[in-house]
């Protein structure tokens, strides 16, 4: 059933709310007064409640089902995370209350830090990005600052093709210019071609590792030497931390820097796209310039440090507060319920139904590199050749199975990629009936049942969109009609 | 270990068929000195020994609800009805991911088209994103592409920007080419302030950055710096952290801005200790592929029904790359859905009615504290929030009454230290102030002034 | 799809929690330890939340549309309300805490009592009924207590036909005979019959008012009258004062006894079935026979009667605790937010949507009486004779109109009844579509489309259940296949 | 007034459709001189009105969260999970009716089929219902269907049943052909109370009620009032005001219950001051036809598969009238499913793990008061619920403790008054106790003793 805008609900002059009486008085706001018409409709809360309740019902989310978005990590989002949030020592206050009303929130975001540092072996960590591409902007820009702190910014930052698109996007931003790393038949960085590109122009290589072929990069340690031998930093795309938590720590791999996704790592929910958090760790050689504020510890408590003063290098503000802090909470309410035991079986949990369904799938359907892989397994469209189906058709398929795609198309090394990430949240029973439906699907596929994939997906709230038609002239907001 | 459903014996199965014989085989390819570390962290809990020590933590802080509270400056306490939080709290909308299957995340994009529009219509602009981390961020954007369609590189930022919010544009911009004049703050005197701002366009300028009402309260016609921007092909960025002033205000689309960014917090969403927020962001139709951040657009479904999708994503950093108008990726999907459902019971009428009572509280307490001998109101033109010079230092002064349990503000040091503020402090009066509470914030100054 | 049963999810010695550990020790329970398998499944929480959500996406709520279930009151449940309920301080606090630790649930309360009593124009109120027909079972005891008092019990309830079925089987649980009262040809009780009923072995009246046909007894005073002048008690089922709230009083009318059931009147949720609450007033001559507990105001603040002391002609304790405390709290946040003129406002809209639904319907329905009527308009089955489509099918129908179906077959003193209330909670733009699908269904009904509802509904998530099998051979719980 | 859509405008249009002139004329009916009554009550407030009078009513109350708590005797504070909350928040289950309509309520249906099997698996019975009110009235309708299946009159309630369960069923058959023997407590020598129980038992009776552990904590095997019970054609009731215990303890099934009726609350369901709470009753097949309550059954739709309904009506009220087997209609439908989603969070595994933790804070606790002079434990066998004898007016010594933030249990007196009990205090210590918590009581209970 379709579900109207608000906009086409509207009724003029109503609203949700019920407001207190204030009765008649001048304004003084200098004549400036909004005259005009705003154009939002206010509906009665009952009619709230039903149209976001049915939107709701068009939705796909982790409580449904399995969500294998490979380099997504859809994991279990617990509820006492929410709850956590909630409470109104944490929920209810305001960024600049005086800093003696808020030695909880400081407690917390101390106790948080201090579960990276331990989890990541790095001496210190950055807080306060947003997300996991303004991490990366954090990390690079600490990169910048270093070095040019040592008179010698360097221009160019190596990436590998298989790089997350914010990788590049985020070295522009500091305004480095991008190489690409070859990659070796075995979907790992050439770390011979690499080394041949280090040079003193270079300032910074960015690696994911795990990478996003859903592999480990076994040369890590020689990639960080021979970074560091160029007098260059190593940054780590930490978007797979989440493979590896508990089983290896990026500080002892040689890591200058690296964002943790709270989403992807500590089970932060995406809410259909944020919020997100992304701090940064740093190794010693980049820990000055760290960004501000930070959590001090004084004799009195903890404290914020908010200013720069004169001798401190810190790369500045990054955003207006201290960051995400309802991300914290639950970030920490995760970790601690997992503990250091609990963490590191999740990342086996992971790693282990990863390769269950490379396992399972892979006499059906072509994995890309040989395994083991890590959190996710990485399959491309070979199988699917001459059956007139795309991997976008296939991905539509799974939707009628029952299921969320996985990631299609990325990483873009190979054709018509299909990564899968199962998670540590799916019981073996979940993973068994996912790899029958796939088994399903190509043996499909296989037998030229082209409209199964080409219409579908059938039982979805809407058929097939048209991305292209709203390209080509973009309807971005609602307009009533003249 | 109440989240991971692998049994042992299923592990043992799944080993098994993968080929291996120990978990720690499928991580060959981490260095072996490296694998296992020794992690000194706690072992895991039980969910009520994690509730028991975090509600320790909370307990520690002075939730805003439980005083008299005044505390502004770019984050509000406003009441958030029940209904917000229910909805955002559906699994449906809380699990899932951005929406790049639309078939089955049309939830999602539908309250982000209803979004873009409220945002539009709130800001007086053409089109509006779905949304950036906060408002700091937001207005680093805007400077961004504001390059990007003058290709000119400077921007001046006026003196009553949020301390913050400045010092996010210049670091954001530390290693581009722009280059950011940031102009003295004039808390006693606006319009001085505004003239300087007016002064120093000249043909150089890819854009000037006003906040409104500003960080000390005031409220300013920001017509002339439109006027005098648009004469030197510059743009004029409106920075609005308060946005509830927007339904009493003129909107920043009315005064000639190209550019609105915003923080949305004040609709939908909680204090939080300062996050997540919301970013808002909008432009003139012209502009649009210049915009940083996701677009959702219309369309149809293969039956031609009418649908909605992400477009525009070739100005993204997942097709473009380095190329890319911002590296942003993850936004404020969840807040922007908190905002729209809270500005979809407001609607118009309510946004109104709630913007007139923090009107009249922030008068209330204008008049309340005008009274005190000693203490001068700054603001004659403002909106829920006002800057009073004080007969002391202001962080001392909101130290004591901290300790008699009232909040009562900002103290202009925190967010221009070393600038002569000393004496100032920001307090926003907004709909859940109530008559008590101000006179408590009146009675407990006149104490500690004594 | 279909939804496993949790047994069927079931693997050996899982748990969806983590629980302290104690170590070993010597159990002090006399050995009867549970040596035997229990036989309940604990999953982890993810499949927990899954199973749950999917589950409850196979349901109908408010939430999701109109729901026209007539004498039932399916109204907007408030969000406001769940999140009062679960204050700490009402949600934590136990029955048998010290009087002095519990101060403001007692101010609760006695607040909710105050609204009731003004509502109601009564002097007296026994909160701790559990539902409606706990509250009946309260009123008939009262007055049986009464009769007893003063040595005159009687043996006959009278009762007119169209009553809820609680109405005689709660006479029935006080050791009452039940006797019918013949209603008029305008739907309302026969008062003629009624006094000619009416002798010494009548101890009370019970009618619904307004009544199960959405009717208001305009006769009610000269009912009261005759009742009392036979020395008889008018009990007073109020099922259907939302109707009337705040535009007429119970008590004014002559009412002795009435419950009032917080969920259909004020907005509690009805949660699949439960829970309810069911306060009773009383007027004077009743009102000494309340049950315990109640709230008393002494000099030191609020304290509660528990206990009957020797001249007490308290009934006695009617429930363990001190009844709903959680529908209290939603029930008294319901109040507070209409206030007195928006309480009025809701009964009248309630009133003008089911007359409006009435007129826009009574040409192609057939109306069971002539309106105006109160909240809910009743129809019955003669305009679908000939059509070979029964109630039961034309309800089903509506399923897949996206409605819950009204009530059906209630009252029994019309063939075919459907019973439809729109409470106030629906939008005039609801309404014309609602009164738009069923003029459709009417249509089709007429065309000989009988297809369309001999096998509806189609598009819910079962089709038509089984409920003769289900009652021939009852499986009431789940047993694994040998 | 937020809840109400119609505008003015609809009213106006709907009112002429209907064809009046004022909405008074459709309440005709109503006695003119009784129409629009004047109401002495506030008028409509706004939601932070409403939150803000509400909290400060709250506020006034003890959480038992925020203490050291150790009240129990028949309610009982226990962790329950967060998901519990978020799942029964839903609107499709929230806002959902009575599962009448089950091609759209399979959803309720389903959880109630999974309820009706944890609870029969629980209490070791063929078959349970979907609910009653609590666990008192189900213990009264337990009496009443004991008449109508043994067709003898006299009922024997035990003395450790708990105070309020044997005033509810006294009240509950006032009026009905039942005899209600009640029993003497005897909290010092159980098995001399369950002798004289034993003894009492003859052709006449209907019905023994035991509570099981008693309402003093004591375990004790019920075997032989079965056996006796059984003898004299009687049914043997079991109540369980703890079901957390059926966890550790040998289920009445097992000691052969006829019925057995039970208070939920402990799983799934907060204290609430005592509602709404949730009752279970389970009873043997060969009875199913006499239970009171609703019941729900499997069956197949019209493709054939599985789907649950609510079945075997013709036993209740709406079907049956007068001759229903009760009058109960409206049960405890939610509080069953926050049951039935903790269960399966719990399972078998969990439950004995909680139970466990129980029993050793008992102990705990049973150790750490023994050791103080003058204070003597009565029990030897328990759960987690222990009665002690206190030199002094235990009523008196719980408020001192109240004072200090202890909450230290039930004075027996207020379940006995005026039955020389006044020294006696019942204390629950489930694992929301905490090792300091209990500290804090000995300590307390120590300083107000001396």
């Amino acid at each position: 059933l379709a579900e109207p805008l608000i906009f086409e609900m509207d009724r003029e002059d109503t609203t949700g709310v019920d407001v207190e009486e204030v009765g008649d008085f001048d304004l003084e706001i200098a004549g400036l007064g909004r005259d005009s018409k705003i154009g939002c409709p206010g509906l009665p809360e009952p009619d709230v409640v039903r149209h976001y309740t049915r939107l709701s019902r068009k939705n796909y989310g982790i409580d449904m089902g399995p969500f294998p978005l490979g380099s997504c990590t859809m994991k279990h989002n617990p509820r006492l995370n929410e709850k956590m949030a909630r409470l109104p020592g944490f929920g209810d206050i305001h960024p600049l209350q005086p800093i003696s009303t808020v030695q909880g929130a400081l407690e917390l975001m101390e106790t948080l830090s201090h579960w990276i540092l331990e989890l990541t072996g790095t001496p210190a960590v950055a807080l306060s990005p947003k997300a996991g591409a303004h991490g990366e902007l954090c990390g690079v820009m600490a990169i910048r600052a270093a070095l040019e702190a040592r008179g010698d910014a360097r221009e160019v930052i190596l990436c590998p093709e298989s790089a997350h698109g914010t990788n590049p996007a985020t070295a522009a931003f500091c305004g480095y210019k991008v190489k690409s790393i070859p990659a070796k038949d075995n979907g790992r960085v050439d770390i011979e071609a690499l080394k041949q590109s280090l040079d003193d122009t270079v300032a910074a290589v960015m690696v994911t590792n795990p990478n996003t072929c859903g592999l480990f990069e076994d040369e890590v340690r020689e990639i960080a030497d021979a970074v560091h031998a160029a007098g260059a930093f190593f940054y780590c795309d930490g978007a797979n931390f989440n493979a590896i938590v508990g089983k290896a720590r990026p500080g002892d791999l040689g890591v200058d820097a690296m964002h943790l996704n709270l989403h992807k790592t500590f089970s932060t929910p995406h809410g259909g796209g944020g919020p997100g958090s992304g701090p940064v760790v740093f190794s010693d050689a980049l820990k000055d310039y760290v960004p501000l504020p930070y959590v001090v510890k004084t004799a009195d408590g903890l404290t914020l440090k908010e200013h720069a003063d004169d001798k401190d290098p810190s790369m500045g503000r990054l955003v207006a507060f201290h960051g995400q802090m309802g991300m914290y909470v639950r970030a920490l309410s995760y970790m601690m319920s997992h503990g250091s035991d609990g963490l590191k079986q999740a990342s086996e949990d992971a790693v282990l139904s990863a390769n269950y369904i490379l396992a399972s799938l892979q006499d059906v359907m072509t994995a890309s590199y040989e395994g083991p892989c890590m959190h996710e397994a990485l399959f491309d469209d070979r199988f699917l050749k001459d059956t007139g189906v795309t991997t976008l058709d296939f991905a539509k398929a799974m939707i009628d199975e029952g299921y969320h795609p996985m990631t299609m198309y990325f990483p873009l090394v190979v054709h018509g990629a299909m990564l899968i990430e199962p998670t540590e949240s799916e019981s073996k029973n979940n993973l068994d009936q996912f790899i029958r439906s796939m088994r399903g699907l190509v043996e499909e596929a296989k037998s030229g049942n082209v409209a199964r994939f080409s219409g579908a997906p059938y039982f979805a709230p809407m058929g097939r969109l048209d991305e292209t038609q709203a390209a080509r002239k973009p309807v971005l907001k609602y307009e009533a009609a003249e | 270990m109440r989240y991971l459903p692998l049994t042992g014996d299923d592990r043992s199965e799944m080993l098994k068929k993968i080929g291996v014989s120990s978990i720690d085989d499928l991580f060959k390819d981490v260095p072996a000195a490296d694998l296992n570390p020794e992690i000194d962290l706690p072992r895991h809990m039980s969910e009520m020994a994690v509730e028991r020590a975090l509600s320790k933590m909370a307990a520690r802080n002075t939730a805003a609800g439980s005083v008299p509270f005044f505390v502004g400056a770019g984050a509000y306490k406003h009441h958030v009805p029940a209904t917000v939080d229910h909805i955002i709290q559906r699994g449906e909308f809380l699990t899932a991911y951005t929406p790049y299957q639309p078939e089955i995340a049309q939830g999602t994009l539908q309250a982000i088209f209803e979004f873009q529009t409220q945002v539009a219509a709130l800001t007086g602009m053409d089109v509006a994103n779905a949304s950036m981390y906060d408002g700091s961020t937001a207005c680093g954007e805007a400077v961004l592409m504001a390059r990007r369609v003058t290709r000119k590189k400077k921007a001046i930022l006026c003196g009553s920007l949020h301390a913050h919010y400045a010092r996010v544009v210049e670091t954001m911009t530390q290693y581009t080419e722009d280059v950011v004049v940031t102009q003295q703050a004039q808390p006693a005197n606006p319009q001085a302030e505004l003239d300087a701002l007016i002064d120093a366009i000249d043909d150089e300028t890819s854009c000037v950055v006003v906040q409104n009402p500003g960080v000390f309260g005031h409220v300013l016609d920001l017509t002339p710096v439109a006027e005098k921007a648009h004469a030197h092909k510059a743009l004029l960025i409106v920075a609005v952290t308060e946005v509830m002033s927007l339904g009493m205000i003129k909107s920043p689309g009315e005064m000639g801005a190209d550019i609105v960014v915003g923080e949305g917090q004040s609709i939908g969403n909680g204090l939080m200790f300062g996050g997540p927020y919301l970013g808002l962001f909008a432009t003139n139709q012209k502009y649009v592929r210049q915009m940083p951040g996701r677009l959702c657009g219309e369309t149809v479904d293969s039956n031609g029904d009418r649908g909605f999708v992400l477009t525009l994503s070739t100005r993204e950093q997942h097709i473009r790359r380095e190329k890319a108008t911002s590296n942003i990726c993850t936004n404020s999907g969840l807040c922007a859905l908190a905002f729209t459902v809270h500005m979809s019971l407001l609607g118009e009428k309510g946004l109104r009615q709630v913007a007139r009572v923090n009107h009249k509280r922030a008068q209330d307490v204008k008049l309340a504290l005008s009274a005190i001998s000693g203490v001068e109101v700054l603001n004659s033109a403002y909106f829920n929030e006002i800057t009073v010079r004080l007969p002391g230092n202001a962080a001392d002064i909101v130290e004591k009454l901290a300790d008699k349990d009232i909040l009562a503000g900002v103290p202009a040091s925190r967010l221009y230290p070393g600038a002569g503020m000393d004496d100032l402090l920001i307090i926003a009066a907004t709909e859940t102030v109530l008559e008590d509470d101000i006179a408590a914030l009146a009675t407990g100054l006149k104490e500690v002034l004594s």
